[in-house]
């Protein structure tokens, strides 16, 4: 079902936060480091520079490398349209819509790494084997995690699911599932986003391993959509992250909008600290890591049995 | 009574005839006993007959002159245009041969007790003589070299089976008697038309020479 | 009512005007061009008739046998209910469509020995496919089905010239008799239970425990060998890799199919089987489906990486097969309603995407003369549309929207999260262990077909043939944008489906599927329509606001991080694209690796080989037959030759039989 | 008429080898052979249509199984004796003036077997018919040829001389009051007989006439003699003797059957049935000479005769209607395989590739042969051997049935293994010096007798399924 007056404020939230979360990282990255660091808008910025620079394409390049952007940035917010964020539902929810979400991603997914393999280059076709090998696993746990929750739920609908931990925290074995699950779900947001420890997107461009080298070629515009999308990628994890590390609600509207923004920003601060604490994974150590959030979520399927 | 006891000496000699046989080492004496086996099979047929005195004469008569006359003449001229050597050349050495057949004299006894007789066969020597010579033929066709040697094998089972048959003198059929005959007779021309080809294509009659076609 | 023997009979004649399509050919003259087009109007005309003939049924009411003679132990029996009206669907369409292709993909100029031989098995195979779907008679049933195996292996063999057809065609042939084998033990045990060869018959659950299960094993066995289930696939890539495009096409789009449709009646054999039936399918579906499609990552031949990719989507169905009978079990017809619905769904859709694939192969094939992934390139600037039809089929078949398989997966993740999830009470929890299972072959997939459209189609050319290659005529590529419609318009409308799914559910579970609510209902069909819908208009707005802005954009070489010139050689290759991956499924796909050593500080030139063997074939199946011809060579000393030897067989064999008599 | 009539179609063929015998020329000789068989086969049809004749006091009458084999045997012969006409064309080098006589001589003796209801006269033709075939066998006159005749004539005699033995045995079994060696008496006085005999009996008859049939163990003349004798020659020892031969035994099972000892022989029929299929299949894993090959076939299809004459109920029928089947598929096999060798001038499979090619028809037909004996549906053999298994799940024989599906899967390995490379690929350039192409004479017949095997597969005619009935059911009635 869709109602209209949430999905005017969900919309206004999904399309201007999300730079917003890169600048709470990068400052908090640079707290840590000691320096002042860029401003907090820093990332709009740089979003509105790109979109008025000129684009250059190489030759090997098709409609697929021009598709690619486009469509990624366009299944991205489609699925933003099925997370709710905070206490408040989101806008479009209906039964079997998490199946939705994630098939979104990956159709993303696919336009992403197509785009880079278009332009020929061994470096962007390293990016895109990595992206499309580790996303495997990755989507297997996020998966796994689903299942636990609609086994609390008893729904296959995002907002029902992610607001049933309320209900269900009480009980002792599900909080410890509960809490699996959030681990679990923390790791895939690192890996879908390519954060550390899984990447580094603050390395210059040709070391950064998956993300930031799949985007080698393209510029301006094209490049700002890119950089939008993953931007946004990253707001729609942590809110539902979110969930899971506060499953409460204060009753108020406008608290809850506000609680939901403070969550969201320690979300990001959260990153930001592991990013300055932690060094990047060895890239053969990604699998493992991943494999062991599925393996979480395992447990906290089991515990849901008993 | 009388018949009876004749009728087992015949046969015992055929016993004997059997190690013999499996015994010697010259061709030509082992075609002698088979057709004095022939000679003494066809008398018994007279010995043992209930009534019917013309089948049984006439079997014997046919008998005697194949088996004892005719056959014997067809391997000694086999043997003739084969030029090679008068001995026989078993594939194991003939004092273990004469054992095994001593043994399978025994076995066959031992088991011809086993099976049950009509009354009026109860004394004769009949059933063991019979398989006793059967297994003489086998053994003569197995562990002997010589085509020919293995021919008169054949003759020697067959001379077995032929003791087996004197137990239905009165049943059986004259015509089918004098079919086996027949046909026993043209078998053995048959296989002695062979082993002449046999002898011209291999210039012998070693059958080790006869194994190209294996698996 | 009455029109339903009509039905039969008009789908028995379009049977009969396929079977007999490739005759007229042979008739003609040797070495003259024989009956091509007659060949391929005669397949039309015959799937046409017969897609008529399913309108006809569709409007009917349910199912009679149609009686037309007797068989030596059985009757000429047939019958047309949803479940052999949706199979029936495939087979019409490829059969036609990839006619139509092979009319001047494999023209008689080039292929003189094999053209009508190739036209006359292809009619013979769609007819027996037919037949199969309709037949209610085991001895009928067994009787088309090898006429369709036969068929399918002179198909195979067509090039039976080059060695590996040869070898690949005498593997499918093994298999296949295995197959039948099974079958027949299988159609004389329920021949043994039942009393007649009547089919399908539905056993009473009284039947003494054992006789059941190892009808489930036969059963699942005999066809599982068809639809290529691993372990059982070991023909399946071979088969597909060395066929004619378009037979590839039929063999993956429509003969694995009637495997699954056996399936799916040994399945509806008890009305309440054993959960482990389900669960046991569901294991056997997930382990083909991950498999498949990693070994389908790890190859470098284009056909064969599809045809692994078959033995994913079959996978698939049968985790599908699998929950509708686990839902069978449990009496809950929602999950049977997804489960086989789902499967069925996503037998429609692969028969649209798969053969789609091939025939984009073929095109490849046809324009390159080579199937290696690392030798093309570029293709999508020289074969455009090629590269666009390759891309739909390649992004419908990884099952994301706005394309056909999205509808189908999503039918079977609502399937299995609600036996999981809702009202456990009457669920079974661990069928939600196959929903990540399945999500990772979604995955997978998308690696697999990222890989080909990445290597094959995009970047430069890698070989002058590639460089050269260009878009085959309208003939060819007219089927393949029939069967790209089909997809979009399945993806944009599964409801479409609903009513052909709810007949075959029906009809393979009636008593369930009248409790039911209908599958718009239990599954957010109409969202997907929506969702495509929105997706398509967001996309076009985006793009739109690109559209208006600036003239020509700058263009420049291949940004290679300060290497101005990059070669052709220099790209990423298919081998090191899925490198990772085979890392990670090692322990199955155990690929095979020629490493150079490197002597000294300035190395000759050196090279570095890795194929991927088939886990099954090539590591079991082979060795093991390898193994069996040695120990058997053994006995043949039992025949050396003398002929004392055999004559003492005699006396051995008469004196112990005298032993043992009693 | 109805006296003579047996004594006809005895007599007609002996007559017919008589007027060949005194034939001069080689050309003409073998044109004698096609009319001897189209007035045997004209005499078959009447024989075999009630009301069954019988003469010389019944020791010659038609019993319903005799009449099946008789109508395969005259069928089969009527297809070899057109495509011989054809093939003594291609040899003309060598004489065939003892060949044909005995190819008529054997067809008198097997259909006196056939029509032969005493035991001793039985075994006589039994012989006699061993006895003509020999030359046959012999017929291309190389040392490999006389060593195939020397093995089969002596591992053939002493067999028959064993089966002989058992016949005395039998007849000693049932001595009595009016006893005598005719079916009918045996039979009706079954019951009657001492046990123990009966069973030495059963023992000598099963080995003797199994030796002739080629079951395992006795099988072993088998691949030598079909290996060398002309591929015609293959065909009648094959579909006829072998099947005679059967027929022998089925009628001495029948009366062990009647005497109440049918579980004894029943076990030993199955335990000989899938001991054959064995050892045929392990022979034919890897064998070169696809000769060779289609005797060990022969071997496997004997095993499954006597395994569905074991299993009773449904499988007699099964084990007569196979009778057919596998007669009519052999006869398919080797003037196929005789073509083929003749167009390659080899008979092992390294020389042979690409016979579809080089000689079509034949080598298609070879092909759809191999297909039709391995079982494969539409054809004759699978209906039969689908019969046999069902019979043996239905007997909760599910060993048996398991077991012999398993072995069929391996001999289809092994023969497949060997004829597909031959079938298939491009013909070395050896293969086109020789001079053959498949004719009218040599290709009708193969395609005729494929046409009948399909037919067999897909419809059997109901006079033939009547003649079927009644044979099962003679055999599985006790007097």
């Amino acid at each position: 079902m869709i109602d209209f007056q949430t999905l005017l404020v969900h919309f206004a939230l999904l399309l201007a936060l999300p730079p917003l979360l890169l600048g709470v990282i990068n400052r908090t990255k640079a707290w840590f480091a000691g320096r002042r660091g860029p401003p907090l808008l820093q990332p709009y910025h740089d979003l509105a520079r790109l979109f008025r620079k000129e684009m250059v394409f190489s030759r090997t390049t098709t409609w697929v490398f021009r598709a690619g952007p486009v469509i990624t940035l366009s299944a991205i917010l489609l699925a933003g349209s099925l997370v709710p964020f905070g206490a408040f539902d989101a806008p479009v929810r209906f039964s079997g819509d998490l199946v939705l979400f994630v098939y979104l991603m990956a159709l993303g997914r696919f336009f992403t790494t197509a785009a880079a393999l278009d332009t020929g280059s061994a470096f962007e076709g390293m990016g895109a084997a990595r992206e499309v090998s580790f996303a495997c696993l990755a989507e297997a746990a996020l998966f796994m995690a689903f299942v636990v929750l609609v086994r609390f739920s008893g729904s296959l609908s995002l907002s029902p699911m992610f607001h049933a931990p309320m209900i269900a925290s009480l009980h002792g074995l599900s909080a410890a599932a509960l809490f699996l699950v959030a681990v679990a779900l923390f790791v895939v947001l690192l890996a879908e986003n390519s954060r550390i420890p899984v990447d580094d997107p603050s390395t210059h461009l040709e070391l950064t391993m998956i993300h930031e080298v799949m985007v080698l070629d393209h510029s301006g515009p094209l490049l700002g959509l890119i950089l939008y999308g993953a931007a946004i990628k990253l707001f729609l994890l942590s809110a539902l992250v979110l969930h899971l590390v506060l499953p409460f609600t204060l009753g108020n509207p406008l608290l809850d909008w506000l609680a939901f923004l403070a969550g969201v920003g320690a979300i990001a601060v959260g990153i930001g600290v592991i990013e300055s604490v932690m060094a990047r994974l060895r890239l053969r150590a990604v699998p493992s890591l991943l494999i062991a959030s599925a393996v979480l979520c395992v447990f906290g399927f089991v515990l849901t049995l008993v | 009574m009388l018949k009876v006891s004749a009728v087992n000496l015949l046969l015992v000699g055929v016993l004997l005839l059997n190690l013999f046989m499996l015994g010697t080492s010259r061709i030509r004496a082992l075609i002698q006993a088979a057709a004095l086996q022939g000679v003494l099979l066809g008398v018994i047929p007279l010995l043992i007959h209930q009534h019917s005195e013309r089948n049984a004469g006439l079997i014997a008569i046919a008998t005697v002159l194949l088996k004892g006359t005719v056959i014997p003449r067809m391997l000694r001229r086999a043997l003739r245009e084969a030029q090679i050597k008068r001995e026989i050349e078993p594939l194991i050495g003939f004092v273990p041969t004469m054992l095994l057949g001593a043994l399978g004299t025994l076995l066959s006894i031992a088991f011809a007790s086993e099976l049950p007789l009509e009354p009026q066969h109860r004394e004769l020597l009949i059933v063991p003589a019979s398989f006793a010579t059967v297994v003489t033929g086998f053994l003569l066709l197995t562990t002997r070299i010589k085509a020919i040697t293995q021919a008169i094998g054949y003759l020697v089972l067959e001379n077995g089976i032929f003791i087996f048959g004197m137990l239905l003198v009165d049943a059986m059929p004259f015509l089918v008697e004098i079919g086996v005959l027949l046909d026993l007779f043209v078998g053995i021309f048959v296989v002695s038309i062979i082993i002449h080809h046999i002898n011209r294509e291999f210039a012998s009659l070693d059958t080790r020479r006869l194994a190209s076609l294996k698996e | 009512m009455t029109s339903m023997p009509s039905a039969i009979a008009i789908e028995l004649a379009a049977a009969l005007c396929i079977g007999l399509s490739g005759a007229p050919g042979c008739l003609r003259r040797r070495m003259r061009a024989g009956g091509q087009g007659t060949a391929t109007a005669l397949n039309l005309i015959g799937s046409a008739v017969g897609f008529a003939g399913l309108v006809l049924h569709a409007r009917g009411g349910e199912t009679q046998i149609l009686l037309l003679g007797s068989l030596p132990v059985g009757r000429l029996a047939f019958a047309l209910d949803g479940l052999a009206a949706l199979f029936l669907i495939p087979i019409l369409l490829i059969s036609a469509l990839g006619s139509l292709y092979g009319s001047s993909y494999w023209r008689d100029a080039e292929h003189r020995h094999g053209g009508r031989r190739l036209r006359l098995w292809w009619g013979i195979m769609g007819a027996s496919m037919m037949a199969v779907v309709l037949a209610r008679d085991a001895i009928l049933f067994l009787i088309v089905w090898e006429l369709m195996a036969l068929a399918a292996f002179f198909l195979i063999c067509s090039e039976e010239e080059r060695a590996e057809v040869r070898q690949a065609s005498w593997v499918y042939l093994v298999a296949t008799h295995a197959g039948t084998l099974c079958l027949i033990g299988y159609f004389a045990l329920l021949g043994h239970a039942e009393g007649s060869t009547a089919l399908w018959p539905s056993l009473g659950s009284d039947g003494s425990d054992w006789l059941p299960t190892s009808l489930f094993a036969l059963g699942i066995a005999g066809f599982g060998l068809k639809a290529g289930l691993v372990p059982l696939h070991v023909w399946l890539p071979g088969a597909h890799a060395n066929a004619p495009s378009h037979v590839s096409a039929l063999l993956s789009g429509v003969l694995l199919k009637t495997g699954i449709y056996g399936v799916v009646r040994v399945c509806g054999l008890l009305p309440d089987p054993p959960i482990w039936w389900g669960a046991v399918l569901l294991g056997i579906g997930a382990v083909s489906g991950v498999l498949g499609i990693a070994l389908a990552v790890a190859q470098q031949d284009l056909k064969r990486l599809l045809a692994y990719s078959s033995i994913e989507n079959v996978g698939i169905i049968v985790i599908g097969v699998g929950l509708a009978s686990i839902g069978r079990s449990l009496g809950r017809g929602d999950l049977v309603a997804l489960g086989l619905g789902g499967a069925l769904l996503h037998v429609l859709n692969h028969s649209l995407f798969k053969p789609l694939l091939f025939l984009a192969a073929g095109n490849v094939l046809h324009a390159t003369g080579t199937r290696r992934i690392s030798s093309l390139g570029g293709l999508a600037r020289t074969m455009p549309y090629t590269f666009v039809l390759f891309a739909i089929g390649g992004i419908a078949i990884c099952g994301l929207p706005p394309l056909n398989g999205f509808a189908s997966e999503l039918l079977l993740y609502v399937g299995l999260l609600r036996a999981a999830g809702v009202d456990p009470a009457h669920g079974w929890a661990w069928a939600g262990l196959a929903a990540p299972a399945l999500a990772m072959i979604g995955a997978l997939a998308v690696a697999a077909f990222v890989k080909v459209t990445g290597i094959a189609f995009s970047g430069t050319p890698r070989s002058p043939a590639t460089a050269h290659a260009h878009d085959p005529g309208v003939a060819m590529l007219a089927p393949m944008a029939a069967l790209a419609g089909g997809c979009v318009v399945l993806g944009l409308f599964p409801i479409a489906a609903v009513p052909l799914l709810q007949r075959a559910v029906a009809a393979w579970d009636p008593v369930l599927a009248i409790a039911t609510p209908p599958l718009p209902v239990l599954a957010p069909l109409g969202w997907v329509s929506a969702a495509g819908a929105v997706l398509i208009a967001s996309v076009a707005f985006v793009a739109a606001c690109f559209g208006r802005r600036r003239s020509e954009p700058a263009t420049a070489v291949t940004w290679d991080c300060g290497y101005a010139s990059p070669t052709p050689r220099m790209q990423y290759v298919d081998a090191s694209f899925s490198e990772t991956l085979v890392g990670l499924f090692d322990w199955a796909v155990r690929s095979r690796r020629v490493l150079p050593e490197l002597p000294g500080p300035f190395p000759p030139a050196s090279r570095f080989e890795s194929e991927v063997p088939d886990a099954v074939l090539d590591r079991v199946v082979l060795p093991l037959a390898g193994a069996t011809k040695r120990g058997l060579s053994q006995l043949r000393a039992l025949q050396r030759g003398p002929v004392q030897m055999y004559l003492l067989y005699l006396l051995l064999t008469v004196v112990i039989l005298l032993m043992v008599a009693p | 008429m109805n006296q003579v009539l047996l004594l006809a179609l005895i007599a007609w063929p002996v007559l017919a080898a008589a007027v060949a015998a005194a034939i001069a020329s080689d050309r003409r000789r073998p044109d004698v052979l096609p009319v001897a068989a189209a007035g045997h086969l004209a005499l078959t049809l009447v024989a075999i249509s009630p009301p069954s004749p019988s003469s010389l006091g019944g020791w010659l009458a038609l019993d319903p199984p005799g009449r099946l084999v008789l109508l395969l045997l005259s069928v089969l012969f009527a297809i070899c004796a057109i495509y011989a006409v054809g093939y003594l064309r291609y040899r003309r080098e060598l004489s065939n003036r003892v060949f044909v006589p005995c190819l008529l001589g054997f067809l008198g003796m097997t259909t006196l077997v056939v029509c032969s209801q005493h035991l001793g006269l039985m075994w006589v033709a039994v012989e006699a018919s061993t006895l003509t075939t020999a030359p046959l066998i012999y017929f291309n006159r190389t040392p490999r040829s006389i060593e195939a005749t020397w093995k089969y004539l002596l591992v053939g005699s002493v067999g028959i001389a064993l089966a002989l033995l058992g016949s005395f045995v039998l007849a000693y079994a049932s001595l009595g009051e009016d006893s005598s060696l005719l079916f009918v008496d045996l039979l009706r006085r079954a019951d009657h007989m001492n046990r123990s005999w009966l069973h030495v009996a059963f023992v000598l008859l099963l080995v003797g006439y199994g030796t002739k049939m080629g079951l395992a163990p006795m099988h072993t003349w088998k691949p030598d003699a079909y290996g060398e004798a002309p591929g015609v020659v293959g065909a009648l020892l094959a579909g006829g003797l072998t099947n005679c031969a059967f027929l022998a035994l089925v009628r001495v099972f029948h009366i062990c059957q009647a005497a109440g000892e049918g579980a004894y022989a029943s076990r030993l029929l199955v335990v000989f049935g899938l001991l054959s299929i064995a050892v045929a299949a392990v022979f034919m894993v890897g064998q070169r000479d696809f000769k060779r090959m289609l005797a060990y076939s022969s071997v496997e299809h004997m095993g499954i005769l006597v395994l569905g004459m074991g299993l009773g109920g449904f499988g007699i029928f099964a084990s007569l209607l196979h009778m057919l089947n596998n007669g009519l598929a052999k006869g398919v096999l080797f003037l196929s395989a005789a073509n083929i060798h003749r167009a390659f001038g080899s008979k092992s499979v390294d020389d042979v590739r690409g016979a579809m090619r080089r000689v079509p028809l034949s080598g298609t037909l070879f092909l759809f042969g191999f297909f039709a004996i391995t079982g494969s549906p539409p054809f004759g053999p699978f209906v039969s051997e689908f019969l046999i298994v069902s019979r043996a799940f239905a007997a909760d024989r599910f060993l048996v049935g398991g077991g012999t599906l398993l072995l069929l899967l391996l001999v289809f390995v092994g023969m497949g293994r060997t004829i597909l490379p031959m079938v298939q690929g491009l013909p070395s350039p050896e293969a086109q010096r020789t001079t053959y192409q498949d004719g009218l004479l040599t290709g009708l017949p193969v395609l005729l007798s494929m046409a009948l095997v399909l037919l067999l597969g897909l419809h059997i005619p109901s006079p033939l399924e009547a003649l079927l009935r009644d044979a099962a059911a003679y055999l599985e009635m006790i007097p």
